[in-house]
């Protein structure tokens, strides 16, 4: 029920975003749709923390800078490669044990190397993952391990009891 | 207050009642409905055809907006006619179409069934009562996808690709001609039907206008299956269902000889961009073309509904012939071949759906003896095909007879003579099946047969009846036709 | 400027197409045209600003929409349909 | 009841006695009985008009417009009246010997028979009464339609090949041909009823005059003029009755009748007989009539000799027409009248024969005068009417021909006449000679009663027709 | 201020407009489709990042604005989705990665092996 | 010059449109040939939409300061085009899945070759 | 489909929802920007087929049975439709929406809306109904 | 789009050309936004890259995705475009260049749109006022067409096609 609610209150937030008019008549509209669309989604069955995560902590502010900071610098490396005329890469498969209890932990930090150029998830198996990776460089971004500790934190103290209900 | 509303009563009821039928998935149910929507349509089309006979073309504004900019219906005398026609068929049809359809269609198909019907009656009745060129594209389009479906609906599997043939050749026709329609938006502004013949004149002598003419001409020449084109036709007639068959082939290509007949004659201002650009000559070689080479073809034929779909080709030859004399009663003449051949050919192909209901086939060999085993579905064929030679009480008489009248009043000795040889051509094709029928013996292993259920003959015999009936008294017939080709040879009032 | 990053965008799409037609594998193909998806939303954002009507952005949302609908599709239909592109399956199941 | 309710009533009789027919099938006696009863009301009927006619009136009826200002009319004249008159009599007496023909020969179907006999009638008074060429060509095609069950009755493949010759002929010319000249009749003239005089006078060109007339002339296939007359023959696969129907009571009939309509209604006599170029009729028609004696001296099969003589003479009824002498008209009117009693006794003979003895060819047939002297009998009569001796009916209508030829100057008709009289002599007279004097082979009597009495009916309608040609002769009279 | 902030976003415009010419580059000029997804990374992340983010700053706060946010949002979660499965789709496929053949480092070379031993597991399965 | 850079434009769609159909009338495959339609639909709708831009013109959504709209009307018309069009498209799928079921190939000329194999013998064995 | 595709499963179970109000405000947005009942039912099934792709036919139809995609699919002819039968019903011609309200915007508003709504309806219906078809007609083979 | 248009009809691999023609759609949708017409850019953006793309993809997985071999060329189809393009070619000789503000088009009915919609109608998209309103009546047979597709499709491979397949089996050709 509270995600329901919350799941209506970030769309509320969305409509109003989107549309920026603030007529009682597309307003009602709105209200209208979003409750629409939360039976659909009741339906489908898509309300839950993974759907809609809304224990994610504040952190998340903090590691969205730090990762746009990533991505730049990946960038601007594989650009390097690229533009290399000998073009330098080193392509390898890697394997790595993510740290998160969540799936959704898992998910955040899977797409989070996929974002940085250079590395890219080609696999997540109950937190193992293939990553394949471009140049030595971006290898050593991941084997230090920073991302994983950071997204980790995002992640939050995930409860178990959202733990359990997501194998099933 | 109803009485405003006919015009677009006539096309909403269909279309409404379409989804309902959807909803209903009841088969019966979904008959029923449909046969109460159809029998009404074709009563309010009755009345408006008594409206339009009293008072003139009607005009309603859709809407509420003005014509250029709104979209208009208009119904004149032609439309009203042919519309008639179309709604008569379909109720016709659809009463005899329950039998039939049991056994033709998948069951849990059924009320698809139905509800594709409605859908192409609307598309028909929509196209015939618009007056706005793109709105026609629209509603040819609701036609033309029903009736892809209404086809791909036969058992055999050819229906399959029949129906992807019509599908290619169908949309290809219909993006020639919105090309045309955009060709001739283009010159002029306006997609209004009676707009564009004020305006077209102006710009007559434009190299764009003759190409859109071009464009549009052979895009409906391709929906109306005239001779080169008509390579989509004996398949889709062939497999489609009994039903869709006598359906289509006594409406659809009708309705593309109408869109013909709109845009020659009412946008294009008809008689001199018909003489004035050859068209007139064009036309007139193909469907000479068309007679000849459908028919020989249709005598080569095994399957009898294939026969008769290749004969509805030469039967196209007839009427676009007719319109290409441009004369009073060469147009005339195509109108009431158009009325005259729906009905001869919905008696047929009802009747070859009588006998692949009790037989299973409509092979020549499966004719053999039928004459006798099912007499009185056989004698509506019969009937039918007389009036495809054109003897003397049935509609094809008629036909024939303005149609030699045109071709002698033009002085075109040599069509004359075409036309009764072609006709000629169609005895010989009728023939084989009379001779098979009454002629040869019944099959020897043949499981014992019963005569057409009565709820497929009744219609049946209404329309073979219909056949005579008008061809003894063709007055009514004959003076709307040759009214309508009065106004539309002159000035093409809508 | 705006028509600068306009030009960019272009040539960035000829070489992306290049990639598409080149192929070799299917999914080559698919990063190609999911990249120009990518690009045809930045193309059109660019346009609505050169043209002063940048009020149109909606369109860009539907082609991010239907960029990542198409693509997901498109992989999951490489991957379970049965019409696995040919190539020589010598041992699938190692890397 | 007034001329135009009989008109009426004279042709929807044979239409109702068709549908109680069919509903009679399963009761042979019943159904025979209402042929029976239907024939000769409709004999009534049609005879009733007679003092009508004779007093100069010509009853009309327009029943309703089939086209706008083409409507579907009947009126009575003195030609559609003798023609009705022989049809309708023939009519009886040929079912007589249709209950006995079909009943021993056990054919199947015969309800069906009857039913298109019936039909055919009724399409046959129609063509008499028609009072305008599109009512005429109407139920010219309805005759040709209704016809065709009754030649292919066998069902067997050679009735399917006669068949598809008879249809083919009939419908391809009077659709290629006919109907060509009626719709452009009706375009130069702006009618297409039957005018006393005609209606093509000063309307047209002598070059378009010609075309027409050659339309006509070989639209009209029933009339069997060469080439056309090759359907005649294919049709002998049919039964005697049927025969007997296309040749003397309604086919070929209708089809000489409406040639002789044509010339006299349509074109008018005066038309033609200013005009150079209908002489070729004269020599197409003189030319067919040799031909068809010459290929039935040829012929061994009986029936096939009769239907080439059908052909020779029906042209003399064409030729008599192109004289365009007023007696000669005469002479083809008397004509279609004469050969009508005549060659149906022939063909009863013939049926007569083939049901006794199952012969058919004519070198069967010697002797087989004593066994069966009624039909032979008969047959000898019909013979001298064929041949044109006195007393028989032929005598009188040829005289009239060839007094019309003389009177207009044709030597070549006479000669031509002349000459087939001599050829018809030459394959009649044969078989008479050896029916009764030479050696009989075979067992076998008489042929069952009704077909006794039928021929004998028609043979004495000869004879009779000899003596008393006045009937006939009032009415052609009125057409001049 | 005015000055700055189209300084800037021309800085932007022009940025996303070079990475996206070489993120291209990239996808003409790499190997094989794996280390290609990094070249297509490229354009999806810095390209259109910068590209977005000059735009915003040309338009300032209005709701253009917010809809390239909302935007670059939905970019940055379905972008590596797509890469995502299109990798999984082509491994499936039994397309392999190019890969340096010798392994650097005995750690890489364990990985590997417990890899291969789980993919066989997963097949079993 | 002037008229040819005007017309330019039309005649580079006019060779779109026909290779959309050249694609529609010479590809036996049945898929390819729905592509093929796909293509020179699109085309004529590209026509459509370039008729109706004015230079210079705006978007014809209403707003202030704006002054020349392009014309509205064919975007109208197209709107429902495509709609046709992918309706069209999704039928003729499904009647490819169909065709595909019941002969087990979508090549033009193997279906016809399979129809024509049977159908011939048909006729000979009976008459 | 196992947690294999677990990325994909997260993203989209985040995503579904505003692409679906998104669906909804291009529907309601008709009037002031690009867009309208047709492509707001276009994105709309989007949505919809997004998550039969990534759960499946089975869990689709669960959420849309076929009862509920064939009543959108009529429901937004008949609503179209009636909106017209209404209007005429009022006075004014087929479609003629100024009747609908005392005043002739108001009127044309409420019309335009319904209608694009009726739209929007049977596009999503026929959308979601063909995908669904097609991909279950896939379903089907894979387990032959 | 020439090229693209051109690589489709040498392609062989039909899912190449699934993918093409997505491609296709997408920079026709350019060409829309550059021409102004937003509504339809975004219609084409929603269906020729999004919605045709994924029917086709699903039709390519229920038959094939491969082409067989190029067939014989045969020289008529080349012919019959050859003929339709000069034809329009020779159609676009007469017409206004494009862009011009002169054109009949901007001059008969189009102004009165873009002058009284405003006021007529209401909404500022002009293209919704006639869509929805002025020509009201085209989308509703808009609308019809897509139901009859979805009807269609629903007859033609709808559910219980186990069913079918069985009655498929039972009567493969009719009359053979």
């Amino acid at each position: 029920m509270i995600h329901a609610l919350s799941l209506g209150g970030a769309l509320g937030i969305l409509w109003l975003l989107l549309s920026g008019i603030f007529e009682a008549w597309l307003l009602a509209l709105g209200f209208g749709s979003i409750i629409v669309i939360v039976i659909i989604a009741n339906r489908m069955d898509v309300i839950d923390h993974e759907g809609h995560p809304i224990h994610i902590s504040w952190r998340a502010l903090l590691f969205w800078p730090w990762l746009a900071w990533e991505i730049v610098k990946a960038n601007i490396d594989v650009a390097k490669v690229i533009l290399h005329p000998k073009l330098p890469i080193t392509p390898k498969v890697l394997h790595i044990k993510a740290s998160q209890v969540t799936e959704l932990g898992h998910v955040f930090y899977a797409n989070s190397i996929t974002l940085t150029p250079g590395t890219v998830t080609l696999k997540l198996i109950n937190g193992a993952m293939d990553i394949h990776a471009l140049t030595p460089s971006s290898i050593e971004g991941l084997l230090t391990g920073e991302m994983d500790r950071r997204v980790h934190d995002v992640e939050g103290m995930a409860d178990g009891t959202v733990e359990v209900k997501k194998n099933v | 207050m109803i009485d405003g509303q006919l015009p677009i009563l006539q096309v909403v009821l269909p279309l409404m009642m379409a989804p309902v039928t959807l909803i209903l998935r009841n088969p019966r149910a979904a008959w029923m409905l449909t046969l109460v929507v159809t029998w009404a349509t074709f009563t309010i089309s009755l009345s408006l055809l008594m409206q339009v006979l009293d008072s003139g073309t009607i005009i309603y504004k859709i809407g509420g907006w003005a014509a250029p900019w709104g979209i208009e219906y208009v119904l004149d005398k032609v439309g009203a006619f042919v519309m008639v026609i179309v709604s008569g068929i379909g109720s016709i049809v659809l009463t005899y179409s329950r039998r039939s359809v049991e056994m033709e269609v998948p069951e849990d198909r059924i009320y698809l069934f139905y509800t594709m019907f409605l859908l192409c009656l609307t598309g028909l009745m929509g196209i015939v009562i618009t007056g706005d060129v793109f709105n026609l594209f629209v509603f040819l389009e609701i036609s033309s996808l029903s009736s892809y479906v209404l086809i791909s609906l036969g058992k055999d599997r050819r229906a399959l690709t029949a129906a992807f043939r019509y599908l290619i050749m169908g949309t290809i026709g219909a993006t020639f001609y919105i090309i045309g329609v955009g060709l001739m938006y283009m010159m002029t502004g306006t997609l209004n039907m009676a707009d564009l013949s004020a305006l077209i004149p102006a710009v007559a002598d434009t190299r764009t206008i003759q190409a859109a003419l071009a464009f549009l001409t052979v895009g409906i020449c391709l929906k109306l299956a005239l001779f080169p084109l008509h390579l989509w036709l004996p398949n889709a007639y062939t497999y489609a269902p009994s039903v869709v068959t006598a359906f289509l082939a006594s409406t659809a290509t009708k309705v593309a000889v109408y869109v013909l007949i709109r845009i020659v004659f009412t946008v294009f201002g008809g008689v001199g961009v018909m003489e004035g650009l050859g068209v007139q000559h064009i036309l007139m070689a193909l469907a000479l073309t068309a007679m000849f080479a459908a028919s020989t073809i249709a005598i080569y034929q095994n399957n009898v509904k294939r026969l008769f779909a290749y004969s509805s080709v030469a039967q196209i030859g007839y009427i676009i012939l007719g319109l290409s004399f441009v004369s009073e009663s060469g147009v005339a003449a195509g109108i009431i071949h158009l009325f005259n051949h729906a009905i001869m050919k919905c008696a047929i192909f009802m009747g070859l759906g009588c006998v692949v209901l009790r037989i299973g086939g409509v092979t020549i060999k499966d004719m053999h003896g039928l004459g006798h085993r099912m007499p009185w579905t056989m004698g509506a064929i019969v009937l039918g095909g007389l009036s495809l030679i054109g003897i003397p009480m049935t509609v094809g008489f008629v036909s024939k007879w303005y149609l030699v009248r045109a071709a002698l009043e033009k002085d075109m000795w040599f069509i004359a003579v075409l036309i009764v040889l072609s006709s000629l051509l169609a005895v010989i094709y009728v023939w084989r099946i009379v001779e098979a029928a009454y002629l040869k013996p019944v099959p020897e292993n043949a499981a014992p047969v019963h005569e057409a259920p009565i709820s497929m003959l009744l219609p049946l015999w209404v329309m073979a009846l219909a056949s005579i009936y008008f061809g003894l008294d063709a007055t009514n017939t004959l003076s709307i036709a040759l009214d309508a080709a009065n106004a539309l040879l002159h000035g093409g009032v809508l | 400027m705006f028509s600068a990053a306009a030009l960019a965008i272009l040539v960035t799409m000829l070489l992306v197409l290049i990639r598409a037609y080149k192929g070799p594998t299917v999914y080559d193909r698919i990063l190609a045209v999911n990249s120009f998806g990518t690009l045809t939303m930045l193309l059109i954002s660019v346009y609505g600003f050169l043209t002063d009507r940048p009020e149109f952005l909606d369109i860009t949302m539907v082609y991010a929409l239907i960029n990542f609908i198409g693509t997901i599709a498109v992989s999951k239909f490489v991957r379970f349909g049965d019409l696995a592109p040919p190539v020589p399956e010598n041992d699938p199941g190692d890397i | 009841m007034s001329p135009e309710t009989t008109i009426q009533a004279a042709m929807i009789t044979p239409l109702v006695g068709a549908v109680l027919i069919s509903f009679a099938g399963r009761w042979p006696n019943v159904r025979e009985t209402i042929t029976l009863v239907t024939a000769v009301i409709m004999f009534y009927l049609v005879a009733s008009l007679y003092p009508h006619v004779m007093d100069g009136g010509r009853p009309s009826l327009v029943v309703g417009e089939m086209l706008p200002g083409l409507p579907i009319a009947f009126m009575v004249e003195p030609l559609g009246l003798l023609f009705a008159l022989i049809a309708s009599f023939l009519w009886i007496i040929n079912s007589i010997y249709s209950i006995g023909y079909m009943r021993a020969h056990n054919e199947k179907k015969q309800t069906r028979f009857y039913v298109c006999f019936a039909l055919a009638l009724a399409s046959s008074v129609a063509i008499a009464f028609a009072g305008n060429m599109l009512t005429l060509f109407v139920f010219y095609e309805a005759l040709t339609i209704s016809t065709y069950p009754l030649v292919t009755h066998a069902g067997s493949d050679k009735a399917k090949q006669g068949g598809r010759v008879y249809l083919g002929i009939l419908l391809s010319t009077s659709i290629g041909l006919l109907f060509l000249a009626i719709v452009w009749t009706w375009m130069i003239a702006g009618t297409v009823d039957f005018t006393p005089g005609g209606i093509l006078e000063g309307k047209a060109s002598a070059t378009v005059i010609g075309i027409l007339l050659a339309l006509y002339m070989f639209g009209i296939g029933k009339a069997a003029l060469m080439p056309f007359h090759r359907w005649l023959p294919a049709a002998m696969v049919a039964p005697t009755p049927v025969s007997a129907l296309l040749h003397a009571v309604a086919v070929v009939k209708a089809g000489v009748f409406t040639i002789v309509k044509v010339v006299v209604y349509i074109f008018g006599i005066d038309l033609l007989s200013v005009m150079a170029n209908s002489d070729w009729l004269l020599y197409i028609s003189g030319f067919t009539l040799l031909c068809a004696s010459i290929v039935a001296l040829r012929q061994d099969n009986l029936k096939r000799r009769l239907a080439y003589s059908t052909i020779s003479q029906l042209s003399y009824v064409v030729m008599a027409t192109a004289i365009l002498a007023p007696l000669s008209i005469v002479g083809a009117t008397l004509h279609i009248a004469a050969h009508a009693f005549g060659k149906i006794t022939l063909f009863f003979a013939a049926g007569s024969i083939y049901t006794v003895s199952h012969k058919t060819e004519v070198s069967q047939l010697d002797g087989i005068g004593r066994r069966m002297p009624w039909t032979m009998g008969a047959f000898a009569i019909g013979a001298l009417s064929m041949i044109g001796v006195p007393p028989t009916a032929g005598f009188i209508s040829k005289w009239y021909i060839l007094h019309g030829a003389l009177d207009s100057g044709q030597i070549l008709a006479v000669a031509v006449i002349i000459l087939s009289t001599l050829l018809n002599a030459g394959y009649f007279l044969p078989i008479v000679y050896a029916a009764f004097f030479r050696k009989a082979q075979g067992e076998h009597g008489e042929a069952p009663l009704p077909i006794v009495i039928a021929l004998t009916l028609t043979a004495a309608g000869t004879v009779l027709f000899f003596f008393f040609p006045g009937i006939f002769l009032e009415l052609a009279r009125q057409l001049i | 201020m005015e000055m700055l902030i189209d300084i800037a976003s021309w800085v932007l415009l022009l940025g996303g407009s070079v990475f996206i010419l070489i993120g291209a580059i990239g996808l003409i000029r790499l190997p094989d489709m794996f280390s290609r997804m990094h070249g297509a990374g490229i354009i999806d992340t810095m390209g259109a990042l910068m590209l977005f983010a000059g735009m915003m700053l040309q338009a300032g706060l209005t709701m253009v604005s917010v809809k390239i946010f909302l935007i670059i949002l939905f970019l940055m979660f379905t972008s590596p989705t797509t890469t995502h499965a299109l990798a999984r789709a082509a491994l499936d496929a039994g397309q392999e990665p190019i890969r340096d053949d010798d392994p650097t480092d005995e750690i890489e070379l364990a990985l590997m092996r417990e890899l291969e031993e789980e993919r066989k597991r997963l097949s079993k399965t | 010059m002037d008229a040819f850079s005007g017309l330019f434009n039309y005649w580079i769609v006019v060779v779109l449109m026909m290779m959309g159909f050249y694609i529609v009338i010479s590809q036996q495959n049945l898929i390819k040939k729905i592509v093929g339609l796909n293509v020179f639909q699109v085309s004529v709708f590209v026509f459509y939409i370039s008729m109706g831009k004015i230079k210079g013109g705006s978007a014809p959504i209403l707003a202030d300061g704006i002054e020349i709209y392009s014309n509205p009307l064919p975007h109208v018309l197209i709107l429902t085009a495509i709609v046709v069009g992918v309706a069209t498209t999704a039928l003729g799928l499904a009647l490819t899945v169909r065709i595909k079921n019941a002969y087990g190939t979508i090549e033009e000329d193997e279906i016809e070759a399979m129809e024509n194999t049977p159908s011939n013998k048909t006729p000979e064995a009976t008459s | 489909m196992l947690n294999q595709t677990s990325i994909l499963r997260v993203i989209s179970k985040l995503l579904i929802p505003p692409i679906m109000l998104f669906g909804l405000y291009v529907q309601f947005h008709g009037d002031f920007g690009p867009g309208g009942g047709f492509q707001a039912g276009v994105i709309f099934a989007s949505a919809f087929i997004l998550y039969a792709l990534i759960f499946g036919v089975d869990n689709a139809r669960k959420a849309a049975p076929a009862w509920l995609t064939r009543l959108m699919l009529a429901s937004g002819v008949l609503l179209f439709g009636g909106v017209g039968v209404v209007s005429s019903l009022m006075g004014g011609g087929y479609l003629n929406y100024s009747v609908l309200a005392n005043d002739v915007h108001a009127g044309q508003h409420l019309g335009i809306t319904l209608i694009e709504f009726g739209v929007g309806l049977t596009v999503a219906g026929a959308m979601i109904t063909i995908f669904l078809i097609f991909d279950g007609l896939l379903r089907a083979e894979e387990e032959d | 789009m020439a090229v693209t248009a051109y690589s489709l009809v040498r392609m062989h691999n039909l899912f190449a050309v699934v993918m093409l023609s997505g491609i296709y759609s997408l920079l026709a949708a350019v060409i829309y936004v550059v021409m102004d017409a937003v509504d339809v850019a975004f219609t084409e953006a929603a269906v020729g890259a999004g919605i045709s793309t994924v029917l086709m993809l699903g039709t390519l997985a229920l038959t094939t995705s491969m082409e067989k071999d190029a067939k014989m060329f045969s020289p008529l189809p080349l012919v019959i475009v050859t003929v339709t393009g000069a034809l329009l070619i020779y159609a676009t000789l007469d017409m206004p260049p494009y862009g011009d503000p002169t054109a009949p088009i901007h001059h008969h009915v189009a102004p009165h749109y873009i002058e009284k919609s405003a006021h007529e109608v209401g909404p500022p998209n002009i293209v919704t006022s006639i869509l929805a309103s002025y020509r009201g009546y085209d989308t509703l047979g808009e609308t019809t067409v897509i139901f009859t597709a979805a009807a269609g499709v629903m007859a033609l491979i709808g559910r219980s096609r186990r069913r079918k397949k069985k009655s498929d089996k039972s009567m493969p050709v009719e009359d053979s």
